[in-house]
């Protein structure tokens, strides 16, 4: 049970102001998750914290079921990949992976071994002399990896490692983390607040919220079923309407007033009052004609192998994604699929309660 | 221990020697005496402290007051500068006699009454009248003469500033002793009295009404500047140490048509250069060997030769040609300038009242 | 963190701890000398001054700053020093700032030329410096050379003026001022001039709008700096300067030496000290005041 | 928005048509370029017209107003000069006091430095700013009363108190400038370099150190030239024992022929130029400025 | 036609380099193009010409018909939003945006009225009087914009201007300024490297390459038909594959050697000799069976409302886009639907010539 990584109610103050609040977190050997979060909501500091240049004012840090809080990073097992990388300019792109190595004595064959072989992993053996000055974003960035990774630490932290590359060299190097990650197999916590990245390479994912964990849960789930409306409005895309949900005679439908009512296929939950309803935009089903919500559309934006479209319900605008073949002109008919239905602020689930007005099953 | 100094001549066979004036004197010292001294005692060694002239004099005076209050090293033995009059009447130096230096008899006991016998004159020098004879074909005799001359000959003339140099301040004292008797001035000479100080207003009334004629209405700093200006040709006619103008003859920064002249009632100030020795000397008995030795009459001769200075002993010491060489010429009571303390006051004073 | 608290005062001590010996308790004795405490550690200057005025009351007497405020000379020595460095801090503050203008925009081979000369004199000792500008601008010197070549004879001589004063002062302090603004300019990103310019200004007006309010820091350091160094020069207005009325450093070695006053020579450094401080307030004051706004720099 | 619109346009002057324009900044250039090379010939008249001047004057033998060149020319000035013995032990003096005092200075500036750059303690900004004292005093009042101290200290005329008093012009360099450079060396380097098993001693001599040198390179380039340049107090607490270069020069400056003291002047000046050549590039840097930027 | 903006055979040489290499380039009034490429394509420097912080060695700037090129940028009717906003720290937001109206001399009073609005339509009135060091970085580049919109320029130009936001914020403030520009009407130039953005927001896509134009369409055209690999590479994913293209009985058929062979719904043009075939993920069709190429589920990345899944057929691994509700286990078949083919890098359109060896009918 205790391998890989825990944290259990860490808390830190700084500055007068509870930055990371009764934290716990407990990742598996070998696991890839990821700290995401909106800017300010704590995840440098818990990931320093983990890296030993905090000191939490509360809880502990545990490594294979160590206990490490109060040990200085430089006598702990893990290793950390800075947002800015961090590689010393004075030292060639060797020297720089080799640091760690030196500092531990080994043999200079062995170093220059090994670090070697870990600039393979990250293939920049041929950069291996130039000054980190002379190397790329990406090369550097794979420098600082290599740098962490020669260790073979138990737990890598990265902060943030892909901020400073453009679009996209952002996707492939985070695809090139993750197979490193995987290869090694190394328990591995990754700051990010980008949801596509985050997404797109964990196995699972904290969503932090004011140095709280909202929801941690494999991507898949975060998606379709965010616990909370934090997550889902920070996770993907999400329309939010103002509505009730009740079962009318051809199914459940999502009531938006004034008498516009969209079909829905599937609510998690129905709602006799205004609450708050949130459907994907892939649940927002856009058909020429046939039953569903009369609907206009305003705008297309191509996004590529799929479209955006935002749709004018009258009472509410609603976003949609459709493919590229689906025509876009005029007046359709919308259907929802899924539906979300939150009650302050949490997702209700289970068996929906028939509603007020129709007498209920006793 | 601390004090290197000390540990160096701990053996006390090295004078310290401090020398404020100028730099011809240095030179006296550093390529004529002290080799000499060398030669006549082996073993025996003079090290020199050479500071500019005026500037650091008074700090130096006030180290040696430290110096001999808390009983430590002044850092000389011996001192050849105008604050050794000073000193001397402050009790800083060490009383000097003829048991201590056989040689003080040939010295004229008037050169010791204004040190109180506290320091040894070694050699006599005076200021002169020095001027272009290219330019001026007759020079002028008296101070009167010469007031007239500077007046008539604006931008021609000028002196360094009192608290810079001996020659400027001799000038000084010279235009201001024209209002002064006798026996006022005495007084001023043997001891501070400011109480008197205001019959200097007269002169310095003068000084004032000199400075529109003087050359750019600057005063030198230094008797050296006024030597250059001389030499440049800048200006024709100014105060000089007799002994620096011979010396910058020699060395050709003066030309052939620079001429000496003495003026008369009063003639410029002059006096004797004296050597002092702090209380607590660290190497008295190298120091009063040296003290001794200097008064010899091959020394005075050496003197004499390079620093075209006068002999601080008796002529009669003397070899025939200095004899005849200063025939005439006042050596031994020179007119003496004031004393320290009322060369300080004059200082401040002229620099209030005439320059700007 | 108050293990960090602690080791930071122990590493800061020694430098402060020297300052507060060799700075801090000199002037302190100084002022009370002023004030008549010819006592204690001041017992040995006290014994050969002339003219020292002594403590009447516990706290002393102000008859030392009574007199030197009613000397003449110090008054017109006051003004003279005050002027110059007046002057030479902002002919200073002009050549700094064209130099430094002209580098950060052009960044052409001239601009390295001007700010390689600028440097100089950082380079070169005081006292030669004064001395050699004594005879540049003497009565033979070259600017009256070349004026008496084109035929001007009468052309004003600035040696032994507070004008060469003045220009020694310039001289000496340049170097410090190029560097400072420079740099202060340098750090002034192309694109908030670029902006101003797209917003329809014209360069100079950019200029204007933009690196002077940036670079407002900068110019106070050069200018206290500047001020701070002239006020308490002596070599310079020793050097190149007139008789009188001259600046005060020289005026209170005089006093010192010559003179044989050091309590008011002393009095003196008090003033001057007096108006340094004030100056290096407001270096102080400009300093914090940025450093508190300074996220607001790009 | 569309209110803004409409409003009328307040905006650009018709363009000037492309062909002419070419031909009017030619004459454009060719006057900024005579205007700008006046000005370097002005700043370099300024700067270095004192210098050659002075130069000149040592190898004059006669030299008489208005003549752009000596007469004559001798060497005889030169020899003079370099008869002269003390010259030699002075210098040798200055180039022992100069490294001393930097070595000193930074010996007990640095890890002040360090610790105003890094570290956040009560009064720290007091204290940065006390250091600055050591400026604001004139110099001749501070030697006249240092005396009386260093005598009690049984300095007067020591080595140490020689350096002690050469120290003092120092510390600002060596505090303020470091500290800048220190300030500089992001965090995250230091951090970076804990992780991977460096302690603290190391990581401030593999890291912080080698990043900073450049500033503290500087600092102790300024503190050289400040001992170097030091002649009252050196004078005051080192006479007899110890005359260095700037103080045997006030003499002869003031007490040899002009042409002397020409000579003196570019002998004295020699080695500061030699440095000069050496650093420049150094000081050139935003280095300097930037340790005069409290923080 | 001389309407909106015209760059005429622009080219510029810098540090030896020729940058920007004969660029042709016409942007209709109220049309909002954006100049994609990637770093150090010459996009910065196109712009700075336009808005006159750089002279062009050769060609001519036109708006609205009249010539430009040697008009300082304070003349042009062109107004820049650079790439970290370049606002004034020493300036207030209001003053900030006021600089401009004061210096034409404007009365106070419509100075102050004019900001304002400028400030409502980009809605930052809150933080008037704030410094932008106290505002988000999405505010400032609001800030920015209304600094560049409140002097009416003819021409919009934008450097990367949303490349320093995080990227949740990223995407909303570029709908923002989609919109205010539409409301404008203004003529916009908008540099980008992330094709995500530039397919979202532009009419017109400039795609640039080393100075020159690679392709300039709409976001449509150019991703479904990007005319050369470069463009083909650089917009969307695409799997590159070394093959021939050759009718078989079933059709058209992707042949890629061993005897991996992959039916083609649609291929641009037929191959008998190897080249270069290009298939979008969401071409790659995926069924658990029924007729197609086997291939093995290498690798699944959870994208939100789909997933990007890594194919291996044995030869080569091919990336495919499938919906959230597809199986993603063991082997399955692949089929392809469009195929775009390109012969020495160019799109290779038009009539299928029957392969070689089957005898052409003559
Ligand atoms: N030393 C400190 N003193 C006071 N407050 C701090 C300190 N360090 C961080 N904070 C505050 O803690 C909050 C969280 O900081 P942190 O860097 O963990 O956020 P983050 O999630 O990493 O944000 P980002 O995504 O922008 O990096 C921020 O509001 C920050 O202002
Ligand atoms: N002043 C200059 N001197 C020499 N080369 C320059 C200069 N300015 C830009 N370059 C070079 O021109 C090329 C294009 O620069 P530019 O900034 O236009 O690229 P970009 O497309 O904007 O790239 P990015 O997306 O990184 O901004 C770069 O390789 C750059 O190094
Ligand atoms: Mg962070
Ligand atoms: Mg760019």
């Amino acid at each position: 049970m205790s391998d890989g990584l825990r944290l259990r109610g860490i808390t830190k103050v700084l500055g007068g102001r509870t930055i990371v609040d009764g934290f716990d977190l407990e990742v598996r050997r070998g696991e890839l998750v990821c700290l995401l979060g909106p800017s300010g909501c704590g995840k440098t500091t818990t990931l320093r914290i983990i890296g030993g240049f905090l000191r939490p004012d509360a809880g502990e840090v545990l490594i294979d079921g160590t206990p490490y809080t109060h040990t200085p990073p430089e006598r702990r097992p893990t290793a950390m990949v800075f947002q800015n990388y961090a590689l010393w300019p004075h030292m060639t792109v060797f020297k720089n992976v080799a640091y760690g190595l030196r500092l531990r004595k080994l043999p200079k064959r062995e170093v220059a071994e090994r670090v070697e072989r870990v600039l393979e992993s990250v293939n920049l053996t041929h950069h291996i002399h130039s000054y980190p000055a002379q190397i790329s974003g990406g090369e550097q960035q794979r420098v600082a990896l290599a740098r962490a990774l020669v260790l073979e630490p138990k737990v890598l932290l990265l902060d943030e490692p892909l901020s400073n590359l453009d679009a996209k060299l952002r996707v492939r190097v985070r695809e090139d983390i993750k197979q490193i990650q995987q290869r090694v197999g190394i328990t591995t916590v990754f700051v990010t607040h980008d949801q596509d990245e985050a997404l797109a390479i964990s196995d699972r994912i904290a969503v932090m919220n004011n140095g709280r964990i909202e929801q941690y849960a494999d991507p898949h789930a975060l998606y379709r079923e965010p616990e909370t409306r934090f997550v889902a409005d920070f996770v993907g895309t999400m329309n939010f309407l103002e509505a009730r949900v009740r079962s009318a005679s051809q199914g459940a439908v999502v009531d938006l007033g004034d008498g516009v009512v969209v079909p829905c296929a599937a609510p998690t939950a129905f709602l006799d009052t205004p609450g708050t309803v949130g459907v994907r935009p892939e649940d927002v089903h856009v058909v020429a004609d046939g039953d569903g919500a009369k609907a206009r559309i305003v705008r297309v934006m191509p996004r590529g192998h799929y479209k955006e479209i935002v749709l004018d319900l009258d009472v509410v605008t609603v976003r949609a994604f459709v493919g590229m073949e689906q025509p876009t002109e005029g007046d359709v008919r919308v259907r929802f699929g899924r539906a979300l239905v939150y009650v302050d602020d949490r997702l209700r689930r289970g068996s929906p309660s028939a509603p007020a007005r129709s007498p209920a099953v006793s | 221990g601390e004090n290197p100094s000390a540990g160096s001549s701990s053996e006390g066979k090295t004078v310290r020697l401090y020398i404020g004036g100028d730099v011809n004197v240095r030179g006296l010292w550093e390529k004529n005496l002290i080799p000499a001294f060398r030669k006549a005692y082996p073993g025996y060694d003079v090290r020199v402290t050479f500071s500019e002239h005026g500037v650091n004099d008074t700090t130096t005076l006030a180290k040696l007051g430290a110096a001999v209050k808390a009983d430590q090293d002044a850092g000389f033995d011996l001192a050849d500068s105008n604050l050794v009059r000073q000193a001397a009447t402050s009790g800083l130096l060490a009383k000097v006699d003829t048991t201590s230096i056989p040689n003080l008899a040939n010295v004229d006991e008037s050169a010791l009454e204004p040190v109180d016998h506290a320091a040894v004159p070694y050699r006599g020098s005076s200021v002169v009248l020095a001027y272009d004879s290219s330019k001026v074909k007759e020079p002028p005799e008296t101070l009167d003469d010469l007031l007239a001359w500077i007046k008539a000959n604006p931008g021609k003339f000028t002196y360094n500033s009192p608290s810079t140099g001996g020659s400027g301040q001799s000038f000084v004292t010279t235009v201001l002793d024209k209002f002064i008797s006798e026996e006022d001035r005495q007084k001023m000479v043997e001891g501070y009295v400011p109480e008197l100080e205001p019959l200097w207003d007269e002169g310095f009334a003068v000084l004032k009404d000199l400075h529109p004629a003087i050359y750019q209405k600057v005063y030198p700093n230094g008797n050296q500047d006024v030597l250059n200006l001389l030499g440049k040709g800048e200006i024709w006619m100014a105060p000089v140490w007799s002994d620096m103008a011979l010396a910058s003859m020699e060395t050709g920064l003066l030309g052939p048509e620079i001429k000496l002249t003495q003026i008369s009632n009063p003639s410029f100030t002059g006096g004797a250069a004296y050597l002092g020795m702090p209380k607590n000397a660290r190497n008295k008995e190298a120091a009063l060997k040296l003290l001794n030795w200097v008064l010899e009459p091959e020394q005075q001769q050496t003197i004499v030769d390079v620093l075209a200075g006068y002999p601080a002993i008796n002529l009669d010491e003397m070899p025939a040609d200095v004899k005849e060489k200063f025939a005439g010429l006042e050596t031994q009571n020179l007119r003496l300038t004031y004393s320290q303390k009322m060369i300080s006051d004059l200082n401040n004073l002229w620099q209030q009242k005439v320059p700007g | 963190m108050r293990s960090q608290r602690i080791r930071g005062l122990l590493m800061v001590a020694p430098p402060v701890l020297v300052v507060a010996l060799f700075v801090g308790f000199p002037v302190l004795t100084a002022a009370m000398y002023t004030l008549g405490h010819t006592g204690g550690p001041n017992s040995v200057v006290a014994s050969i001054g002339q003219r020292q005025h002594f403590a009447e009351h516990w706290w002393g007497t102000t008859d030392a700053y009574a007199e030197v405020f009613a000397s003449q000379q110090f008054q017109r020595s006051v003004v003279a020093t005050v002027i110059v460095t007046v002057v030479s801090v902002a002919v200073t503050l002009g050549l700094a700032w064209a130099i430094g203008l002209y580098v950060r925009l052009s960044k052409s081979r001239v601009a390295k030329v001007f700010s390689a000369l600028a440097v100089v004199p950082l380079f070169i000792p005081v006292v030669i410096a004064s001395y050699a500008i004594l005879t540049f601008y003497a009565s033979d010197g070259f600017l009256r050379t070349v004026a008496a070549l084109l035929g001007w004879e009468s052309a004003p001589t600035f040696g032994y003026t507070m004008v060469a004063v003045t220009i020694a002062q310039v001289w000496v302090n340049l170097p410090f001022g190029v560097l400072m603004m420079t740099s202060g300019l340098a750090a002034v990103p192309d694109v908030l001039i670029d902006a101003a310019r797209d917003a329809g200004a014209s360069l100079p007006r950019a200029v204007v709008s933009v690196f002077v309010p940036l670079n407002l820091v900068p110019t106070v350091i050069v200018a206290s700096f500047t001020g701070i160094a002239v006020l308490g020069s002596f070599t310079v207005p020793y050097l190149t300067g007139p008789s009188a009325p001259n600046m005060l450093g020289p005026l209170m070695t005089n006093t010192f030496g010559s003179f044989n006053q050091p309590q008011q020579a002393q009095v003196m450094a008090m003033v001057v000290f007096a108006i340094a401080a004030g100056i290096g307030a407001v270096y102080v004051w400009a300093n914090f005041r940025s450093a508190k706004r300074s996220g607001a720099v790009l | 928005m569309s209110a803004v619109q409409t409003s009328q346009r307040v905006d650009e002057a018709p363009a000037v048509p492309a062909p002419s324009r070419p031909a009017v900044n030619v004459v454009r250039r060719a006057i900024a370029r005579a205007v700008l090379g006046l000005c370097v010939l002005l700043l370099a008249v300024f700067i270095l017209g004192p210098l050659i001047w002075l130069s000149l004057r040592a190898f004059a033998a006669s030299w008489s107003y208005p003549s752009l060149l000596p007469e004559s020319w001798t060497l005889s000035w030169w020899r003079q000069v370099l008869a002269d013995q003390t010259l030699g032990s002075s210098i040798r003096l200055s180039f022992t006091f100069a490294p001393v005092v930097t070595a000193l200075s930074a010996l007990i500036c640095l890890p002040a430095a360090y610790a105003f750059a890094r570290f956040n303690f009560p009064g720290r900004r007091v204290l940065l700013v006390s250091l600055f004292a050591t400026n604001a005093f004139p110099k001749i009042g501070l030697f006249v009363s240092v005396a009386g101290l260093l005598y009690s200290l049984h300095l007067m005329g020591t080595f140490l108190g020689v350096v002690v008093v050469q120290l003092l012009g120092t510390i600002v360099f060596m505090t303020w400038i470091p500290a800048a450079a220190f300030a500089s060396v992001p965090r995250s380097l230091e951090e970076a370099a804990r992780d991977v098993g460096a302690g603290p001693l190391r990581v401030f001599f593999t890291v912080t150190f080698p990043l900073a040198a450049p500033g503290i390179l500087v600092a102790m380039i300024l503190s050289f030239l400040a001992s170097f340049d030091e002649a009252q107090g050196t004078f005051l607490v080192g006479a007899p024992n110890y005359i260095t270069m700037p103080t045997e020069m006030y003499t002869l400056v003031l007490n040899y022929p002009e042409q002397a003291a020409a000579v003196f002047s570019i002998l004295l000046s020699v080695p500061s130029v030699l440095l000069m050549l050496l650093v420049r590039r150094h000081v050139m840097g935003g280095r300097l400025a930037e340790g005069f930027h409290l923080r």
